[in-house]
């Protein structure tokens, strides 16, 4: 019961536990190419998560900088990613991205 | 306030995140997930806030919810046809994916609630922290900090330049 | 130099092989150049040539120097067998007497083969790349002093002609390509067990190891004595001669093994037939003269008998089976294998007339069955067939093509003035002068009539006389009032073109040329054939 | 180099000019160039009549005799017979001087004659290059010094009366005429080829002068059996080129070709050059040699004289008499009557090409027509080619004062004298035959005479198709047959056939050769052209038995006529450097006796020979008045009445059929047997291995299909199906790969927490 009333660096762990395996789920499982990408934009919050939660028990301000750093990279991510999936959707006409699989070749 | 409150307020933002980012993966719907998309976000940004980290929340709510979230609003509405409702998206290995998700938060859990319990040092961060982040920023972190900037730009230019209709040459 | 000259015709193949095989004519212009250079190394080749050595044998000092000319030897292939000692193979090549004429015949056949090759259209790329190949290994066979590289060459020259007949020939093709190559096959697959005996008994005298050089196995002292065909080993160097002279007999092609060339030349389109008729049978020939008796010199003295009977053989059969013949090129070949024979009887002469009248018999028959099967050619363009029951009267409508006929057909039954006559005496000669062959040398004269009497026949039946009903043309009246004929589907000139002029015209001269004046020619090979005989000698001097 | 030999080269090589021009320009030039080979031939005539006026006339001297020679094929140091060259080279002596003045001139006149002949022909140009050629292959055999060299010219006129005989292609006749005559040419070649090469086999040299002087110093190393052997091969030559029998099929087909060429090769000229190759053969001939000439000789005059008794083609007629007359020269040689061969040769080339060229005349003034029954009363139409006919019918006849006379009574005489040396007998049939033929030879002249000349004509009594399909025949070939018919038109030739005509006339009267008419022994010609010394020992030679009744007392008288060749053959030694001079001497002065007392026999008979002669000519004659003009005895009765033996000299007693039935069709049939052996059994063998192989090779690929190479598929198959499964995975889909990735980590991950725990 302490353990549940005392909330401690479990939590947020688990927290990002969940988000990150929602994350990967959606970048397996969806074929939608925006899907996919919010599935990315899930594992990267999880990572925040982690990294706020250690850098305020552990009292550094790395962890702080770093998700400053990594919201930026997802932002710019997220520009680049919606791009590309623009130009696939006017190359493929499809957001499918299983119908993509140019890779095989 | 009180230790009780705080870990109901805690709890209820915890169930919103993780609630929201559940539907967003499960839901068919690509509009839906989007904005239940949002309510992750905030969700998040609320535990930054129990995190004492404002301004990593403050700038959560600005760049996602004002940012990419829209960017992928945007993605949706330009490759869907917004008009029918209910876009469902497809899913492919369904089976493989369910149990690489149970097995993996089952596998994270397991590991973070049995390995060792976690000793938090004595100097925690309290209160706001956006004026040490000013002073990290400007002194110890000053080259990432420029060099992401410089990445953001190239970014955006990129993005432009990627998603622009008249290619030249087409 | 004779590096180039072998490997010249490959250099072009590869070229084509770049060229699209769309571009017909710049791959024909290719190979035509190729030949047209290979002709002038032959000429230089020939104007470099010094009579005076003797070739054959090694020179003093027992190395090829000073005795063969061009010599170019390095060091091939050197492995390590262990108990065997080393395996040394050499690429050595030289010219004497009995090459350089046959290096000469081999460029100018190439090239008139070349040009007579502008008709081919299927597949002009592969065929010119295979004919090239084809070029430089014939060239190789009659350059080549090693007994492994004359195999090598002896071998790649079998597959394009294989493929050249296979593919590019008659209707009956497959079955004459095959039999061509199953003969041939068997014929070289013991002259390798030949060579690989002869390396194992012969000892290079500078080196002193074992070597597969004809000039060092042409020297009986380099045998080791007790070795497998070292000369205490009388029964198994019989075996050797007689299994490697039916090896070259296939090829040349001597009596009971001759049934491939018909076929052959039936089948193959005309280039090839020239190639086959004007040198590939030479090798045959020039197999015997340059490994076969040099090497067993007292087995071909016991068997000068056997030799002449089965020249005298193929002399007087050839000419029955020709007379016999209803398709023209079927008469040709036929005749072919009756003016080797007259090769093979000056060859068991064992004296220099016939040795030496064997050789210019070659040259000779180069010539003028390349012409024959080049007028065969002509007509069947024209008409698209040899039946000689099809023609007739075409003298009067032919002019040219006939006179050109004429001149080839009288220089093939051996008229004086003409090329073919000077070798067929010749080889009288020597064969008469020979007690060994003097009644071989009898019986064969009569070849000179049934010769006479084929080859006149089907001028007759051809050329002479009126036209034909069943004829393979229509007789028309032209605007200008005179008769003319006409072949069906067939849009060229009448009478001889010009690249078939340029085709026969040379071969026409060389032959009058060297029929009025045979030195140019004689004069290269008659020291080489005296060393031969020489090297003959001691056991066929005793007998004259 | 002698300025003469120098001369002889060019007329050598000048037709052979006119040949290489006239071949490749004819159709360029105007006229077709007839004027440029008749041109170069009068060029030839002129120089080689100066030849004959410097050696005949100036140096009278029966032992002339220049050579000169080159190496033609150097082969070296040959083993075992030291330095070899093969040499070509040129003699003159009498002989060649005479040979070459009337081959020229005979030459030169056909090109005139044909001119007119051979007008409007659509191969003008083509002729007078044959022409040329001939002459240039006929006088390469009058000037060869060695024996190669006259077997490549007897090829190449044989070659040139190939294309001339056959010069009217068309005609399926004249094709089966020219192949008829080049392959019994050749089989007389092959004979010739054989004699030169034992001789060659034992000298290593095909010079005249060094074989003679080998023989006569008795290096010949086999046995006198070959000796004899070669000389009757080398007279094959002369049998096959001479039309002598059994070879003289070819002749009276070869009346083919156009007339002049009939005269100029077939009767006057290559014809003879079988017997001038015998005369240059002469001294290697041994006796028994001489016997089978004699008697080859004497067979054809023979029996060429009783066909041409019925045949009714008038050029035929004069085939078979040139083919007689032909046995008549062998025969002399035969006999050892050398020089009177040659003299006939000489006088019997000038009538008999004035006769041909005669009838070529009569041929084109009747429009081709050759029957000579559909002749008749041309003596008004056409009396200059009667005259000159006449003329030429007299000599041939041999009738005094005439060329033809002289020279037949020399051989008769020398007949008689040889059949006296050999003792009598057998011998005797020789003369006889040559008597009778004389006969024979007077009848069928005097019936062709008047048959042509006499009665009234017969054009119209012509059966309609015959004379048509005849005249179809020719038109193919002929221009100016097309136009009038036979009545009218008949008329005299113009000048340039004319003269040619007078010319051979004037030469067959008898002073061109000697002042007396009864005697050509005292004319130059038999004084230049004297029997040369034997150089074959008289070993074998059965006059031994003989000797004793005869030749003393024969030896004793005939020293003058020994003289002769005494002189010559020692000028010969002396004229010839190298020392078998003497050898030669030394030889001929015990071999000479036959020779010696042959022409002293001959000398003795002389008279005789000429009475007898005369009488049977006049008899021959008269017979033919009898038959012919006075139709005492009417020819169509007689014939009737002997219809086998006229049936069997009408067929020429059978020799076509003959030979047709046996060596064509044998050749034919053996032919056909080997060609059937080579595709049926040769062949067949290999075939029949290939199929045994392949059998085997089905077996074989049996037992490989299914085990051997069924393991090797086996794994074949399962490395693709591995692979097949395998490229399931390879998606392509970005997703799939990151299944795998989080499988591989989530692996990796439990593989550590158990690490980590345990």
């Amino acid at each position: 019961m302490e353990q549940l009333t005392t909330i401690g660096l479990n939590h947020y762990l688990t927290i990002s536990a969940f988000l990150l395996g929602f994350g990967l789920f959606a970048v397996m499982t969806r074929k939608n190419a925006i899907v996919v990408l919010m599935g990315v934009e899930l594992i990267l919050n999880a990572a925040n998560i982690n990294f706020l939660a250690f850098s305020k028990y552990n009292g550094g301000m790395e962890g702080v900088m770093f998700a400053l750093f990594v919201i930026v990279i997802a932002a710019a991510e997220a520009a680049i990613a919606l791009a590309i999936v623009i130009n696939i959707y006017k190359i493929f006409k499809s957001v499918d991205v299983s119908s993509i699989d140019t890779l095989k070749e | 306030m009180s230790n009780t409150t705080y870990t109901v307020i805690f709890y209820l933002f915890a169930a919103i995140t993780v609630c929201s980012a559940a539907f967003v993966v499960f839901t068919r719907n690509v509009i839906y997930s989007a904005f239940s998309l949002l309510f992750t976000f905030f969700g998040a940004a609320a535990l930054y806030v129990f995190l004492s980290a404002d301004f990593i929340a403050v700038t959560q709510v600005v760049v996602y919810v004002g940012g990419i979230l829209v960017l992928l609003l945007f993605g949706v509405m330009f490759t869907n046809s917004i008009m029918q409702t209910g876009q469902k998206s497809e899913v492919l290995h369904i089976i493989p994916g369910t149990l690489l998700l149970i097995a993996m938060i089952g596998a994270m859990l397991y590991t973070i609630y049995t390995t060792h319990t976690w000793m938090p040092s004595e100097t925690m961060l309290q209160g706001s922290i956006v004026e040490r982040i000013g002073f990290e920023t400007m002194s110890r972190y000053v080259l990432p900090f420029e060099m992401v900037s410089i990445l953001l730009l190239a970014a955006l230019i990129g993005a432009a330049f990627l998603a622009r209709f008249d290619k030249p040459g087409k | 130099m004779l590096s180039l000259i072998v490997f010249l015709p490959i250099i072009a193949g590869l070229v084509i092989l770049a060229v699209p095989s769309s571009q017909k004519q710049i791959i024909r212009i290719v190979s035509l150049l190729a030949a047209l250079a290979q002709g002038v190394l032959a000429v230089l080749i020939w104007r470099g040539y010094d009579p005076a050595l003797p070739g054959i044998t090694a020179g003093p000092g027992g190395s090829p120097l000073g005795s063969f000319q061009f010599v170019e030897k390095i060091p091939w292939i050197s492995l390590h067998l262990g108990g065997f000692g080393s395996l040394n193979i050499e690429y050595f090549l030289g010219v004497d007497g009995i090459s350089i004429t046959m290096v000469i015949l081999t460029a100018l056949i190439s090239a008139i083969g070349v040009l007579s090759s502008w008709t081919i259209q299927k597949q002009v790329k592969g065929y010119f790349i295979l004919y090239n190949l084809l070029a430089s290994a014939m060239m190789g066979c009659f350059v080549a002093l090693d007994f492994f590289l004359f195999y090598v060459f002896w071998e790649v020259m079998l597959l394009p002609m294989y493929f050249l007949i296979g593919i590019w020939g008659g209707p009956n093709r497959e079955y004459a390509a095959i039999k061509f190559f199953l003969y041939t096959l068997f014929g070289s697959v013991f002259m390798l067990l030949v060579m690989i005996g002869l390396y194992f008994s012969v000892l290079d005298p500078v080196t002193g190891n074992h070597t597969f050089s004809l000039v060092a196995m042409a020297t009986q002292s380099n045998y080791i004595k007790d070795a497998i065909l070292g000369p205490d080993n009388v029964f198994w160097r019989y075996v050797a001669f007689i299994v490697l002279f039916i090896g070259f007999a296939i090829k040349v092609p001597m009596f009971p093994f001759h049934t491939w060339l018909p076929d052959a030349h039936v089948e193959a389109p005309t280039p090839i037939s020239v190639i086959l008729a004007g040198v590939l049978l030479k090798l045959g020939t020039y197999g015997m003269i340059r490994i076969n008796f040099p090497l067993f010199p007292e087995v071909f003295h016991a068997g000068m008998y056997v030799i002449g009977i089965f020249g005298a053989i193929n002399i007087i059969y050839g000419a029955f089976c020709a007379l016999a013949q209803k398709d023209l090129k079927k008469m040709v070949a036929y005749s072919s294998i009756s003016h080797m024979g007259y090769v093979l009887l000056g060859l068991s002469a064992g004296n220099s007339e016939g040795m030496v009248g064997a050789l210019y018999q070659m040259f000779n028959h180069g010539t003028i069955t390349a012409m024959l099967f080049l007028l065969v050619g002509v007509i069947y363009d024209r008409a698209h067939t040899r039946q000689i029951e099809k023609f007739g009267g075409l003298a009067s409508y032919m002019p040219v093509y006939a006179a050109v006929v004429t001149v080839a057909w009288f220089a093939s039954l051996g008229l004086p003035g003409l090329s073919g006559f000077i070798s067929e005496a010749f080889v009288f000669v020597g064969a008469f002068s020979s007690v060994t062959t003097r009644p071989i040398a009898m019986v064969s004269v009569l070849g000179i009539v049934f010769g006479a009497a084929y080859l006149l026949w089907s001028l007759q039946r051809m050329f002479l006389g009126q036209r034909k009903q069943d004829a393979a043309y229509d007789l028309v009246v032209g605007e200008d009032g005179h008769e003319h004929i006409h072949f069906h589907d067939w849009h060229g000139k009448l009478d001889l073109d010009g690249r078939e002029l340029a085709m026969l015209v040379p071969l026409v001269v060389i032959t009058i040329f060297l029929g009025i004046y045979p030195m140019p020619v004689l004069g290269m090979i008659t020291t080489s054939i005296n060393k031969l005989v020489q090297v003959l000698s001691p056991v066929v001097l005793s007998q004259m | 180099m002698h300025s003469l030999i120098q001369l002889s080269i060019v007329v050598l090589l000048l037709p052979l000019l006119s040949f290489v021009i006239l071949i490749f320009f004819n159709r360029r030039l105007p006229r077709r160039g007839d004027f440029i080979g008749v041109g170069i031939l009068g060029t030839a005539f002129a120089i080689s009549a100066y030849i004959f006026w410097s050696v005949i006339v100036q140096t009278y001297d029966p032992a002339f005799r220049i050579a000169w020679d080159f190496t033609w094929i150097d082969l070296g140091n040959v083993p075992g017979v030291g330095p070899l060259q093969i040499k070509m080279g040129i003699v003159i002596d009498n002989l060649t001087a005479i040979m070459l003045a009337m081959v020229t001139l005979i030459s030169l006149l056909v090109h005139l004659y044909s001119t007119g002949y051979m007008a409007g022909d659509k191969n003008y140009g083509r002729y007078f290059a044959f022409l040329g050629i001939f002459t240039f292959s006929m006088l390469g055999i009058v000037l060869s010094d060695n024996l190669f060299a006259i077997y490549i010219f007897w090829e190449l006129v044989g070659l040139s009366s190939y294309l001339l005989i056959g010069f009217f292609f068309e005609k399926q006749s004249a094709a089966d005429a020219q192949k008829k005559a080049f392959l019994a040419n050749r089989v007389g070649d092959i004979g010739m080829w054989l004699g030169i090469l034992i001789l060659y086999s034992q000298f290593h040299t095909f010079s005249f002068e060094q074989i003679y002087a080998n023989l006569a110093a008795g290096k010949f190393g086999l046995s006198h059996g070959w000796l004899t052997a070669a000389g009757i091969l080398l007279f094959m030559g002369c049998v096959g080129k001479s039309a002598q029998f059994p070879l003289h099929v070819w002749l009276p087909d070869a009346m083919e070709g156009p007339t002049p060429v009939s005269a100029l090769i077939h009767a006057a000229t290559m014809v003879a050059a079988g017997v001038y190759f015998v005369a240059r053969i002469f001294v290697l001939l041994t006796p028994d040699a001489l016997h089978v000439i004699a008697f080859t000789g004497a067979c054809t005059a023979f029996m060429a004289a009783t066909i041409a008794i019925t045949q009714n083609d008038i050029k035929r007629v004069l085939a078979y008499s040139t083919v007689s007359q032909l046995g008549y020269m062998v025969l002399g040689l035969g006999v050892g009557a050398y020089s009177a061969a040659l003299f006939h040769l000489v006088t019997h080339a000038f009538f008999k090409a004035c006769l041909f060229l005669g009838s070529g005349a009569i041929i084109h003034a009747m429009h081709h027509e050759q029957d000579m029954r559909w002749m008749g009363d041309l003596r008004k139409k056409m009396p200059w080619t009667f005259a000159t006919f006449t003329l030429a019918t007299l000599a041939l006849a041999g009738l005094p004062l005439t060329s033809g006379f002289m020279s037949k009574d020399a051989i008769l005489a020398g007949a008689i004298g040889f059949a006296k040396v050999e003792g009598g007998g057998i011998y005797y049939l020789i003369p006889v035959l040559g008597f009778f033929s004389a006969m024979l030879t007077a009848f069928y002249m005097g019936r062709q005479i008047w048959l042509v000349f006499f009665g009234e004509s017969r054009t119209h009594l012509k059966p309609a198709d015959d004379h048509h399909q005849d005249h179809h025949a020719h038109a193919s070939h002929d221009a100016h047959s097309d136009d009038h018919h036979e009545e009218h038109g008949v008329h005299e030739v113009s000048w340039n056939m004319r003269a040619p005509l007078v010319i051979l006339a004037a030469l067959s009267i008898f002073f061109v050769y000697s002042p007396d008419p009864l005697d050509g022994g005292k004319g130059w010609f038999m004084k230049m052209i004297q029997t040369p010394a034997t150089v074959v020992g008289e070993a074998n030679h059965q006059i031994g038995d003989l000797r004793t009744a005869s030749v003393t007392s024969a030896l004793a008288e005939v020293v003058p006529a020994v003289e002769a060749p005494a002189v010559e053959a020692g000028a010969h030694g002396e004229a010839q450097k190298g020392g078998h001079g003497e050898a030669q001497k030394g030889a001929h002065t015990y071999s000479d006796v036959r020779q010696a007392e042959i022409v002293h026999a001959g000398h003795a008979a002389h008279f005789t020979a000429i009475y007898i002669s005369s009488i049977m000519v006049l008899l021959g004659i008269t017979l033919a008045f009898v038959v012919y003009v006075f139709n005492i005895i009417d020819p169509e009765k007689t014939a009737i009445a002997i219809r086998p033996l006229y049936l069997f000299s009408l067929n020429k007693w059978y020799w076509d059929e003959i030979y047709e039935a046996t060596f064509i069709k044998g050749s034919m049939l053996i032919a056909n047997i080997l060609s059937w052996f080579d595709t049926h059994i040769v062949d067949g063998i290999v075939n029949g291995v290939a199929t045994l192989v392949r059998k085997f090779a089905y077996l074989n690929d049996g037992f490989d299909r299914n085990i051997v190479d069924g393991m090797v598929n086996f794994t074949a198959f399962t490395v693709n199906t591995t692979g097949a499964m395998l490229r399931k995975l390879q998606t392509g889909k970005v997703q799939t790969y990151v299944v795998m990735l989080l499988l591989a980590v989530f692996g990796y991950f439990v593989f550590y927490l158990t690490r980590l725990i345990y």
